[in-house]
């Protein structure tokens, strides 16, 4: 059973041996000695070869999200399955579609400056993100018609939150 | 001296004023918004009055309800902390018709010094040189170019009413200038409803250096020293320090004596900060002058000894100062780190969230002002200063390793912050050594982040093999077998499940 | 210097050794028993090894787990912080045997001034005086009893070979005197291993002051100052301070120089502690050197701005003090709160359980040195020291308000702490005033207790109102009526359900 | 509604009012407004006529422990059919019985010196109670016979935990 894990644009190879006891894992081939302690509700006390490391671990959209040493790390796991199907193609996408506009950083949606159905053009603004002090306006990606707004006016949202969905006018 | 101090602030610096008025023996009355109701400045106050909804403007700036606020419960004296109110001189007005103490300089040295054309009067009158400028704002075309002809592009349109970077545009060529007028008059006059702008050269790469002065109402005038601000983004501050690594001694005590100038000319009362500009040959100009107590003031405290909020509360109720001159002798070396809401390494986006844990750092020669706690979320109403980490050491290596070992103990699970970013700056070789001017994060931004990836090389792995281990003892056991295929790996139902269940 | 350092220890000193370690980029293995595992000194740590089960006998206390740990991580030295086996010679010589750094005093030097009568013997010698008393521990019977009338009753029976008030009897009459040279001759030779006993006079009401000093391996030994550490229960102290608000700067400077001369007398090396009595007089007497850190060497650390662990490191790595007698200017005054799990106005009853929340304090002239976290079991094993809360003003009235101020802001939840009866002592007319000996504590219990009740009077009503409502608010909804009976009443529902649930 | 609540030997009379939004409490006659709001898992600040408090609450066997500015109360509420109830006798007795040994302070069970069914005379070490580097010896409260042990060696107790039942001698 051979695991990969992906943050970001790194590829560490894992093996997870299920023994009767605690399991073992190796990185990249080597084994190591393991211990995973819990310290809070979201921290841990890993021990590699007796190396400590503090981290705190919640499961998120992507799979998990790291805190160690306050750098926050995405991390995904495959199993060797998810390398077959990826091979054949079937990996799901997640990159966002060109007329879907997301929050660049969180904030508080302040005035909305289109309704649904809407004829918008590329660079017209859409609404405006207030974050911090600051007021962003956020544009149309491209030329079509406000097809969906998911967001009201004084909603806070997350940083990718998806706020509107513009459907690309058709050409000629 | 009053007996009851409303502070009408909130946050770390709530949490600050309130502090020096305990151990005053004063008691203290908080205000908050809805957002605020279990913030930490309102459990710590020995009261706290509602002053509205979440918007700062709804609530921390409606001045009638903190002058509402303050009549409620009895509070003699009005403390604004920074931002906000605090050099506001309408505000201060208020309050004195009010009967109250207001802690800060009189309203009229508050509009004085924030008209930034007035101050740079002042510096003139007292002698000390100002960034090269045209102070017409009323100039015509014609004129204002020719002044910025002389003085050489690129040249910097800067608004008389206000600062923070609002209505300020630098401009590179001729062909620039009438359009940037343009737009920064317009904006200037929307923020500050002051539309004046006026010209300065822009200095390439220079210092930013602050003296905190202090003076009380019977004449008495002091410099505390100075302070390096120059690890800046985006005119805002992220590092602070003294001494400066960067200047002279010759140069300390000019600037010492240019501040003190500047404050007994406008007969300044209480704390200030003047602001100049050293360019890399030790020349300076003055820049402006700041009426309030300022973020950074710790480190001045950790070289010093005093309590600056303390004698705020002593100036402000017209006792004479506790020190003079003579009694300023900075010991060793003071660093500032500031921890805000936001990732150094994307842009220094904003994060939001809860504080899910927070662990503090503490031992020798570390000082900690924060306003958050475990459970609270952090919100984008209100500034993203989540506190400030300060370390003191004999001599400056000392305070910068200390801070390095500081910010690896400080934990704030739930919000992305500053601490890696400023890990990073303490240690970049630029900043060890002391050398570095106010384009250093502009200048170093890739090799900050380079480096702290490089020193971190190792984590990524450590952080998948805690993942690993995670998803395999959050899997149900029942499906736990030992050499199972990929396709029941525990591990992964577990990641499944848990996205399904959101 | 080394580069890896084993800290044989656990709690708040092993944090505070690692945080030095840190600081001069030395590596740092902690070891833990199993009910440490998620101890914060592990968490920060960058090795930890585990060396056995709970009971520090079976861990703490196994010089072979901790020099097997030290050969597994490539230890090169080991720093035994205080307590468990800091002042063990047979171990200091192990670990030299080893090949490791021991970072203390010489094994010889343990060896010779843990022997009280050695000690008492190179005091003498160095022509610092004693507490009066017979030496003789083989003495007959007849010449003790002769002793002890000739220095009055009452009489102290001491253990030569340890300390800790184990194998310590107070004798107030002759005919008392063989039975309890009997009784503490039993319990010194199954506590150390050496039954020999010698007489002390009882001194009454004396002041506890002690020297800090430093010695390097190149003939320089310096004094750092006195602590004043009266504020003791069972020969245990509670609050420290320094300067002492007792004595004249004659005897602070004779103290300095008795200690000295003690220490030079022995050769000693690296950090140690001279303790004396002080009678009401200013008449001072030797009573035992500590060879190790000392618990309360924070509010040395903050008046001379030293790192002691730091100086311990290089000391014991062949490198000089890095300062001189002359560079030793106190500044200002500290002051040090012990937090343990413990109920001061209980008669001291420890107290276990689970941290369930911690609020640590801040801002200006803060210190804290703890070993605990949120979520951590406190168990009978160890020590209940969980924490030192230290404080520095510029003078002794503001560290004191300083220290009240910062005693309200920490908040342990889960076990009862020292917290209210150190901010009870803190506003003691006689801590006030500096007035207090060694019986402050047994003469002023009932006065803390009802100065505490009195000064929070009011909180019973608060804690019966926080409880009514939520009990109110915990009930369920549904059995809630406007004009609701007793017998319905919401929250006395809510409070049989939860004790049902048990 | 009378409401007392017990704290110590103190009474406090309370008096709650359920409304339509927040309930109202008065003490002692003098009506306040009150604002209890969660803090956390275990605080809560309650502002009661704007003066701030922060308390940290749980429910315990005796009725709720607050932390108020590290002071432990224990309360005790009592409604009015509590008060009618007590004043026909018909109060729960709290007391620990006589031959109850307790744990007089929280620790270790050490060596246990007895059996059930011995018969021990008022004084005789029943076991040893070891908390932070102190033995101590538990004695006997009363001649008796050893009824019921609750504690094993090596577990730790909580101070107040039954740890011995001695069933009195009957005299003659």
């Amino acid at each position: 059973m051979i695991i990969k894990a992906l943050i970001g644009d790194r590829e560490i190879d894992l093996q997870l041996r299920p023994g009767d006891g605690l399991p073992t894992l190796s990185v990249a081939g080597r084994q190591a000695d393991m211990d995973l302690a819990q310290v809070s509700d979201y921290s841990w006390s890993l021990l590699i070869d007796g190396q400590s490391h503090y981290l705190s671990i919640r499961p998120s959209r992507e799979g998990y999200q790291v805190l160690l040493r306050e750098q926050t790390y995405q991390v995904r796991l495959q199993s060797e399955m998810d390398l077959a199907m990826e091979k054949l193609g079937l990996r799901r996408g997640t990159a966002a579609e060109a007329g879907t506009v997301q929050a660049p950083i969180p904030g508080l949606i302040g005035a909305i400056q289109v309704s649904e159905g809407d004829a918008v053009e590329a660079g017209d603004i859409l609404l405006v993100l207030e974050a911090m002090k600051m007021e962003n306006e956020l544009p149309a990606p491209l030329s079509g018609v406000v097809e969906k707004i998911h967001v009201t006016r004084g909603e806070i949202v997350e940083k990718g939150a998806v706020l509107v969905v513009i459907s690309a006018a058709r050409e000629g | 001296m009053f007996n009851k101090v409303l502070i009408a602030n909130r946050g770390e610096i709530a949490v600050r004023v309130l502090r020096s008025c305990r151990e005053l023996g004063l008691q203290t009355v908080a205000v908050f918004s809805d957002a605020d109701r279990t913030a930490p400045h309102v459990l710590m106050a020995d009261e706290a009055v509602r002053i509205g909804p979440p918007p700062s403007s709804e609530s921390y700036l409606q001045m009638g309800h903190l002058l509402e606020a303050a009549a409620k419960t009895g509070a003699e004296a009005i403390h604004p902390g920074y931002g906000f109110l605090s050099e506001s001189g309408p505000f201060a007005r208020q309050v004195e018709a009010a009967g109250l103490v207001w802690i800060g300089p009189p309203a009229r040295i508050i509009d004085e010094m924030g008209d930034k054309l007035a101050a740079r009067k002042r510096a003139v009158e007292a002698g000390v040189p100002i960034v090269p400028g045209l102070d017409d704002a009323t100039a015509d075309p014609a004129l204002l170019l020719q002044a910025a002809e002389d003085m050489g592009y690129p040249v910097l349109v800067k608004a008389a009413g206000g600062g923070g970077g609002k209505g300020m545009r630098r401009v590179e060529r001729a062909e620039d200038l009438p359009g940037a007028l343009e737009t920064a008059r317009s904006e200037a006059g929307s923020a500050f409803a002051d539309d004046r702008v006026y010209l300065e050269k822009y200095l390439s790469a220079p210092h930013h250096i602050e003296v905190q002065i202090f003076a009380d109402q019977h004449g008495r005038t002091v410099s505390l020293g100075e302070r390096e601000c120059s690890v800046q983004r985006r005119y805002q501050k992220v590092v602070e320090e003294t001494p400066s690594p960067f200047i002279s001694d010759d140069l300390r005590r000019e600037l010492g004596e240019a501040a003190v100038r500047i404050a007994s000319a406008c007969g300044y009362i209480g704390a200030g900060t003047v602001e100049f500009l050293v360019d890399g040959e030790q020349n300076f100009h003055f820049l402006e002058m700041n009426t309030r107590l300022q973020v950074e003031h710790p480190v001045t405290e950790l070289v010093t000894g005093l309590d600056l909020v303390a004698e705020q509360l002593r100036v402000a109720s017209g006792e004479p100062l506790s020190f003079s001159a003579a009694d300023i002798r900075p010991l060793g070396h003071a660093i500032e780190c500031r921890i805000y809401a936001e990732d150094g390494f994307d842009g220094f986006a904003p994060s939001i969230g809860t504080i899910l844990e927070l662990t503090t750092p503490g031992g020798p020669g570390v000082r900690l002002d924060h306003g958050i706690r475990a459970g609270m979320e952090i919100s984008p109403y209100y500034d993203p200063l989540l506190g400030k980490l300060c370390t003191w050491g004999a001599n400056r290596d000392q305070a910068r390793r200390r801070m390095s070992r500081a910010l690896e103990e400080l934990r704030i699970v739930g919000v992305r912050t500053t601490v890696p970013f400023c890990v990073a700056v303490m240690e970049h070789p630029a900043f060890v050594e002391g050398r570095y001017d106010t384009h250093f994060i502009d200048r170093y931004i890739g090799e900050l982040s380079r480096h702290a990836a490089r020193s971190n090389a190792h984590l990524p792995a450590v952080a998948a093999l805690g993942a690993a281990l995670y998803a395999e003892r959050e899997s149900p056991r029942p499906n736990h077998r030992a050499g199972g295929t990929g396709a029941t790996s525990p591990w992964l139902e577990a990641g499944r499940r848990r996205q399904r269940s959101r």
